[in-house]
Order: C-alpha cells, then structure tokens, then sequence
C-alpha cells in the first residue's frame, strides 16, 4: 500500500463496504454495526493522518489512473480539503453511531438498504471535497443528491412528497451546475479546474464565461438552499428519516459551500469574481443578508423544534455565502471556520433531537414539557448546542461569528453585521423559548414524566462528544485557523 | 444581411436547444401536476445532453473508432475525427438522468398509494383536510 | 423453453401468441448481442452501459410478453441482486486493487504485477474487466427497477 | 404563480442565449472543444491503451473515475426505488393503488 493513496482509501473504505452491508446486511443485522463503523473508524484515523500531513508538509495533488492532469481526472488534497474530509468522516462517524439505534426503531426490515445508502452518501461526500474537475464534481454530486433523495423519502408520511419537491429543485440545481460546465468546456475545451483557470484569461467571450459563473453558482446555490431558493430544505430535511437527518443537516450543505469555495477560487480568480464587477459581490452579500434575516423570522413561526432547526441551517447558509463574498480574508476565514463550526453545531442540535424523538415520538414543543427533568444529560448537550448556534464565548459559535462581524464592517458592509446580529438575537430568543419550555414547564397532562428516562447509551455518546467538540474547538479556533485555516484561503486574499 | 445569416447558420442549433431547456425547464417550475414535472425534468436533461453533443461536431470527420494497427503505424489526424471528450461525459449524464429518473418514478409511486392523485394542488388539498 | 410453453400452456400469461412465440426466439438472440455489445466495446461502438442495457431488455421483454413471475423464473431476484452488487465491486474493487498493489487508484497499469503482460496492455484488459462490471450491474439495475416500477413494490405478476 | 414561472423561464432563457453568442461556429474543427484535450485523445489513446474505440478508452481508463461514479450512481437508483417501493406480499393494498 502506497502512502499517497491514503485518501483515497479514507474514500473506498465506506464505498466498498457499502456492497457488503446491502449483502451480508440482508442475511442478518448483526453485521451493520461492525462494518459501518469499522469503515468510518478507518476513514476518520486515515483522514487525520491526511490532515497531519498536510499541515506538515503542504497540500499535494493526485491524479487518477496516473494520467497529466488536463487528460486524467485530478484531485487536490490541500488544507482545506483534508479539512473537511476529517469534518465528514468524524461527523458520520457520531451521526451513524446514533443513526444505529433510531433506524432500528424508524426503519425495521429496510436496515440493510438505509446503511448502504448512507455510506455511499458519505463517501459520495467525501469525493466531492476531493476532485478538482469540473464534471467530475457533477457526477459525485448526482450521487449525493440520489442518495438523499431516497434517503428522505424512506420517511414516514409526506416524506415522499417533500422527496420529490427535492428532487425536482435538485435536479434544477445539477442541471443549471451542468449547463455552467458546458458553457465553460465549450469556450475553453477543457475540464480540469486548474486548466480552465490557466486558459481563461487569454479567450475573449466574457458573455458566455459570465453566464457559466452564473450558471454554476445558481446550481450550487439551489443545492445548498440559499434564500430564496430554500423551499425544498425544511421538508425535506424534517420528514426524513432521523438517522437520514443526523447525516445530511449538519453535511450536505456544508459541502456544497465547500464547492462554492472550490469552484469559485479554483476556476476563476479573485479579481475577476470581486473587484471586476463589485456591484455582483455587494448585491450578493445583501441578497445572503436578506436571506439571513427571513430565514430566522421564519424559524420564529415554527412549532416543531426539527423544523425551527432546518430554518436555522437555512439562515446559516446565508451567513458563510455572504462571508465568502465578503471578498476580505477576515471574512472568508469567518466562512470556512463557520463551516467546521456548523457543521458541529447542527449534528449536536440534531443527534440531540434525534435522542428526544427515540424516547417521545414527537418534537411539538407542547410535548417537550418537562424534557429538561426527563433526559438531563441529552438536554445539557443542547443547551450547549444552543449556545454555540447562539453565539455564546466559549462555545465554537461565537468565534467564527466573530470573525464573520469582523470581516462584514473591515469591508463596510453593515447590513450584513445587522444581519447576524438580528440572527443571533433570534437565536437567542428561539433557544430560550425550548429552554423555558422544558425547563420550567411541569407536563401537565402526561403522567410519570417526571422519571428519568434517558435516551440509549448509543444515541448519547456522539451527543456528549459532539458537545465537548464545540467547547474545545471553540478553545482551539485560535491554533485552528493559525495552522489550516489561514493555509486555505484561496491566493489573492 | 450576409453576416446575420452566418451567424444563425453557426449558431442556431444552440438556440434550438436553450429553447428546448427552457421549455423542460417551464415545465419543472410551472406545471401543478408532479409527472408534468418530471417530464420537464428529462426534456431539460436531453436538451443539455444534446448541447454536449453537438460541441463535439466537426464538419466531414468520421466516428472515433480507429483501426488500431494504422493508428500504430501512421498517427492518426485529429481534424478528421470527431472529438470524443463531450460523447463519453454524456453517456454518463445519461445515466445519471435514467437513474434520477427511475428515483423519481419510485417516489411518485408511492405519492400516488398514498393520495390517489398526482396532482399538486389536490394533494395540498388533501393535506390541508 | 420447455417450462415457458408448460407454463403459458397451463396458465395462459401474457399476451397473444405471436407475440409470447417472437419474444421467446427473439430473447437468446438479445441477449447474445448484449454479451457481444459489452465485449466488443474495444472495437465498436458498445460497452457495459449499452450492453447491459440490452441484456436488461432481454429479460424485460419476457416480463412484458409472459408475466413478471416468468422473468423471475429466470433471473430469481437474489441472483439479480447479487449480480448487480458483484458488478459494481469488480469495478471499485479494480480500481482499489490498482491502489493497493503499489499504483495509483485506477491506474491498470499497476496490476502488471499480477499478470505481467506490460502495462498498456493491462491498460486494455482493464477496460475490459470494468465494462464488464459496468454492464453486469446496468443489467440488475435495469431489470429490479422494471420489476418494482411495474409492479408497484409488490413483485407479481406486473404490468 | 405560473406568470412567475414564466418570467422565470424567459430571464434564465435571455441569459443563456446571451451566453451562446460567444460560442465557437457549430462543426468548426478549430473550436476550443476540439482542442488539445480532444486531439490529444484522439491522437495518443490507440497507442496509450491499445483500445481502437477512442470513446470506450476514455470513458474506461481516462476518465474512468467519472464512470466508476456512475455505476455507483445507477447502483443507488436501484437500491432507492427497492426501499423506496418495496413492500411486504401480505401487505394490504391502501387507498389509491
């Protein structure tokens, strides 16, 4: 085994294995858990060592099948990719030792199908933070977005429906992504990221380059629920399955922000994106503000605590969108913390819900009455979840906050800080009315709540690791954007 | 006048084909009824499968299958063969748009064993009984 | 052959007769250009996907023309499961095993190791054992995705 | 709603065919599709590969990244519309179907 391939091993381990939970899967479930988490316990020591090597000795780059890099389809391991394959394979890692025990309980019989699904999910996940091709980048998020789709509609109810709302807005996504692809191979002839880059300078056509730009980010943009172009998250993400949920919430979107980054900074340049058309770059910040600010009015009329978390996420995306575009590098240091971050706090809040529907069935805010004396460790971890989404110092959330108000008035953008701040007062307001809820609430009408009656051992542990997670990331921002973060940001900041 | 024609004789394929996206694309976001929609959805998938394909053109060039010996031999002059790069993307979108596809069709199945109905407006009213 | 005619004999499935005759001597000859299609793909046009497509068809078309049930006889369920997962894992596990015997992922270079037959050639051979993967897995795909399309899930006798 | 829509259709189609006036003429062998990427797979994968079908060489070995995708692509499509659909033979048929 050669050194250089490890991360692609990080990668096959969860697809291979893939085969092998739908086969042995089906026999008998016995085999599901050791073999999920076997693969992802691989893939996450493998994507630290990765990480390891990267701070170490630079970022490299890989080509597939030993071809020049233009012919062959290539992938890039640098800070910021091996970044985020630690954050995905950690991630799954927790989400799927919780997912173990609420697909036992959502989804008997089906098991085997779900697991399968949701490694290929993972390591459909993890190539996309890899490549560094433009079509290739299609192909895997296809595979992503299939994944989900039967992920979400394996759901109960109108799972099916918000599926297909998703996957018709989906498809729009991938194919506007596709059509920017086209554009740009055909002014160009060429795929591979760094090569249209090199190319791009020297045609003239800047109709048809514009419109690929435009294309691609509409697509990515409709992928990740960017405002306006959110209708299909809240459902669908609520109505999947709670294990489906675990995985997809805190990644898919963070992912697809990650290849905003990518396809941004890779295929064009920094001067070409900001300082060439600068009415572009503040409209787009002050559609991200406005989105901010309507995703987190919106989260305030929910009464379901998953719902009022997929609005959230929705305002979150608005906020590392309007980062990146802040064109300053306080602000897209900000995004990419903000995307680690995330990533944490959204698994926390929902391997939390996750853990309150495994013992209520239900997550209406009336039948959270008296939660906080029912399952006392599930709800410390989220009120610490709470706290981070709120902006709360230690936790992990108030850091790359920090960083994003910081970048929003070095560059004069003050709708932007008036946005966050709004969405953290908003926050601030939507956590608290759970913490009253179910702290000072009695429930009155169900009897023998008042007995403890925590959630399995299974759903807590990636809880309570996932909460430490924040505070000690939270601790650790300082040497975290020193060594990766600030190694990441594209050149030209 | 001479150039206008040019420039529709080079260009008008193109067109015929953002015309046909736009028509799946009308579809997708404007029609009620969910297969309507998915309909739409293929029709925007072949048209953009058709704009890859036609990049690939070049006047008078053969297929991309070679005799193996000659080309061994004597090399082979690309300008008489026609670029292969947009055939093999689109056979993998083309798989991508069957898989999608059959998803779609699985879930409007079972949309249907639980309303009765495909279309939007009375599934809504369902709901909203 | 037999069990078809014993079973339409005894059952009266399907559709009229010419059709049941046509698609039961049409289906060997399918299936065999399938096999041609997938294999041949070095030197014409073809390969896993259109080949798999086609033997695919083949046993949709007995679906069509008998019942669903009657396809089923031929290719049970299980066998088509664990063909189309075997079809994906020959490509990924190629592809690993170029990784792991010292090359890069995909580089069939590298299993020169194996089989020493020089490397450009093992560049041929590897195309070739991936079509075949492919085209194993487009078949199951195909026929499962006709079965529970047509079906609605319940695996009967179908359309 | 479906004003919206079609307002919706008509900017995105303004766009696009926008966009298109800077292509390269439709079958012009000098186009930058057909360029040193394309010329250089026509030219070399014979010899590279052995494989005369220049489309299969590519799509096998050159890009085969893309195409192991794929087949996991269509692998999930299967394996979606089986839990998606599937159901139990006892299992009564509910309303609608």
């Amino acid at each position: 085994m050669s050194a250089s391939n490890l991360h692609m091993y990080v990668m096959i381990a969860p697809l291979l294995t893939a085969f092998f939970v739908n086969l042995l899967g089906r026999r008998s479930r016995a085999w599901l858990a050791p073999l999920a988490l076997g693969s992802l316990a691989f893939s996450s020591l493998a994507s630290l060592v990765v990480l390891g090597r990267v701070v170490r000795s630079g970022g490299y780059r890989y080509t597939v099948g030993n071809w020049t890099p233009p012919f062959g389809i290539e992938l890039v391991v640098d800070h910021l990719s091996a970044l985020m394959l630690v954050l995905i394979s950690l991630v799954a890692l927790a989400a799927t030792l919780s997912a173990l025990k609420s697909a036992e309980q959502e989804l008997p019989g089906r098991e085997h199908l779900f697991f399968t699904l949701y490694l290929i999910l993972i390591a459909g996940l993890m190539g996309l933070v890899l490549t560094a091709d433009a079509f290739n980048l299609y192909v895997l998020l296809e595979i992503t977005s299939i994944t989900t789709y039967g992920l979400i509609a394996m759901g109960k109810g109108r799972a099916p429906l918000a599926s297909f709302n998703y996957i018709i807005m989906g498809s729009i996504g991938a194919c506007f992504y596709l059509l920017g692809v086209g554009y740009l191979y055909l002014m160009t002839g060429t795929l591979n990221m760094a090569d249209i880059a090199r190319i791009l300078p020297d045609i003239s056509g800047g109709a048809a380059v514009a419109t690929a730009l435009a294309f691609m980010l509409v697509g990515l943009w409709v992928k990740m629920a960017l405002f306006p172009l959110h209708g299909w998250l809240p459902s669908a993400y609520s109505l999947a399955p709670t294990g489906a949920a675990l995985l997809v919430a805190p990644l898919m979107t963070k992912v697809t922000i990650y290849l905003m980054v990518r396809v941004m900074f890779s295929i064009f340049s920094v001067d070409y994106l900001f300082l060439q058309n600068p009415l572009v770059q503040s409209g787009i910040v002050w559609a991200a503000a406005i989105g901010i600010v309507c995703a987190s009015a919106l989260a305030l009329a929910q009464r379901n605590l998953k719902r009022m978390l997929t609005y959230i996420i929705v305002a979150e995306v608005g906020y590392m969108v309007g980062g990146v575009w802040l064109a300053n590098s306080t602000g897209m240091t900000g995004a990419l913390l903000h995307i680690v971050n995330d990533a944490l706090m959204t698994l926390c809040l929902f391997l939390a819900a996750a853990a309150i529907y495994y013992r209520l069935g239900s997550l209406d805010f009336d039948r959270l009455q008296g939660i906080y004396r029912k399952m006392p460790v599930t709800m410390a971890a989220f009120t610490v979840g709470a706290f981070s989404m709120i902006g709360v110092p230690p936790t992990a959330g108030f850091f790359s906050k920090w960083y994003l108000i910081l970048g929003g008035i070095e560059s004069g953008h003050w709708e932007y800080v008036a946005a966050l701040l709004f969405s953290s007062l908003v926050n601030a307001v939507l956590f608290f009315r759970i913490i009253e809820i179910g702290y000072f609430f009695k429930s009155g009408e169900h009897h023998g709540h008042e007995l403890r009656e925590e959630a399995p051992l299974l759903m807590q542990v990636p809880l309570l690791i996932s909460a430490v997670a924040l505070i000690v990331i939270g601790l650790g921002s300082g040497p975290l954007v020193d060594s990766v973060i600030r190694m990441a940001l594209p050149g030209g900041f | 006048m001479d150039m206008v024609l040019a420039v529709i004789v080079a260009k008008y394929n193109y067109w015929v084909y953002v015309v046909l996206m736009m028509i799946g694309f009308y579809a997708m976001i404007g029609k009620r009824n969910l297969v309507k929609k998915l309909i739409g959805m293929n029709i925007f998938q072949t048209a953009i499968i058709l704009m890859f394909v036609s990049a690939g053109v070049k006047h008078g060039a053969k297929i991309p299958i070679l005799d193996k010996y000659e080309v061994l031999k004597h090399g082979v002059d690309a300008t008489g063969v026609v670029n292969p790069l947009p055939h093999v993307l689109m056979l993998t979108a083309i798989v991508v748009a069957v898989s999608i596809t059959g998803v779609a069709l699985a879930i409007l199945l079972r949309i249907y064993r639980e309303y009765g109905t495909l279309e939007e407006d009375e599934i809504l009213e369902k709901l909203g009984k | 052959m037999k069990l078809l005619q014993e079973r339409t004999r005894k059952q009266k499935v399907g559709e009229s007769r010419i059709i049941r005759t046509a698609v039961r001597l049409l289906v060997p000859f399918v299936q065999l250009f399938g096999l041609y299609v997938i294999v041949h793909g070095h030197y014409s046009p073809g390969g896993g996907f259109q080949g798999g497509v086609i033997l695919g068809a083949s046993f949709i078309m007995l679906s069509l023309a008998f019942d669903q049930q009657t396809s089923m006889r031929f290719m049970s369920e299980r066998a088509n499961a664990l063909l189309g997962n075997l079809g994906a894992l020959i490509f990924i596990g190629v592809a690993a095993l170029c990784a792991v015997f010292g090359g890069l992922f995909l580089d069939y270079g590298a299993l020169d190791v194996l089989i020493p037959l020089g490397p450009v050639e093992w560049r041929s051979f590897g195309i070739f054992l991936v079509e075949v993967g492919v085209g194993l897995a487009v078949m199951s795909i195909m026929v499962s995705l006709f079965w529970d399309l047509g079906s609605a899930g319940r695996m009967d006798e179908g359309l | 709603m479906k004003a919206l829509a079609l307002l919706a259709t008509l900017v995105t189609g303004a766009i696009l065919l926008y966009g298109t006036m800077d292509f390269p003429d439709w079958g012009d062998p000098r186009s930058p599709a057909s360029g040193a990427l394309s010329s250089h797979y026509i030219e070399k994968a014979v010899e590279e590969t052995h494989v005369p079908n220049i489309v299969t060489a590519v799509l096998g070995d050159y890009r085969g990244y893309d195409t192991m995708f794929e087949t996991v692509v269509i692998y999930c499509a299967g394996l979606v519309v089986v839990s998606v659909l599937r159901r139990k033979k006892d299992e009564r048929p509910e309303q609608g179907s």
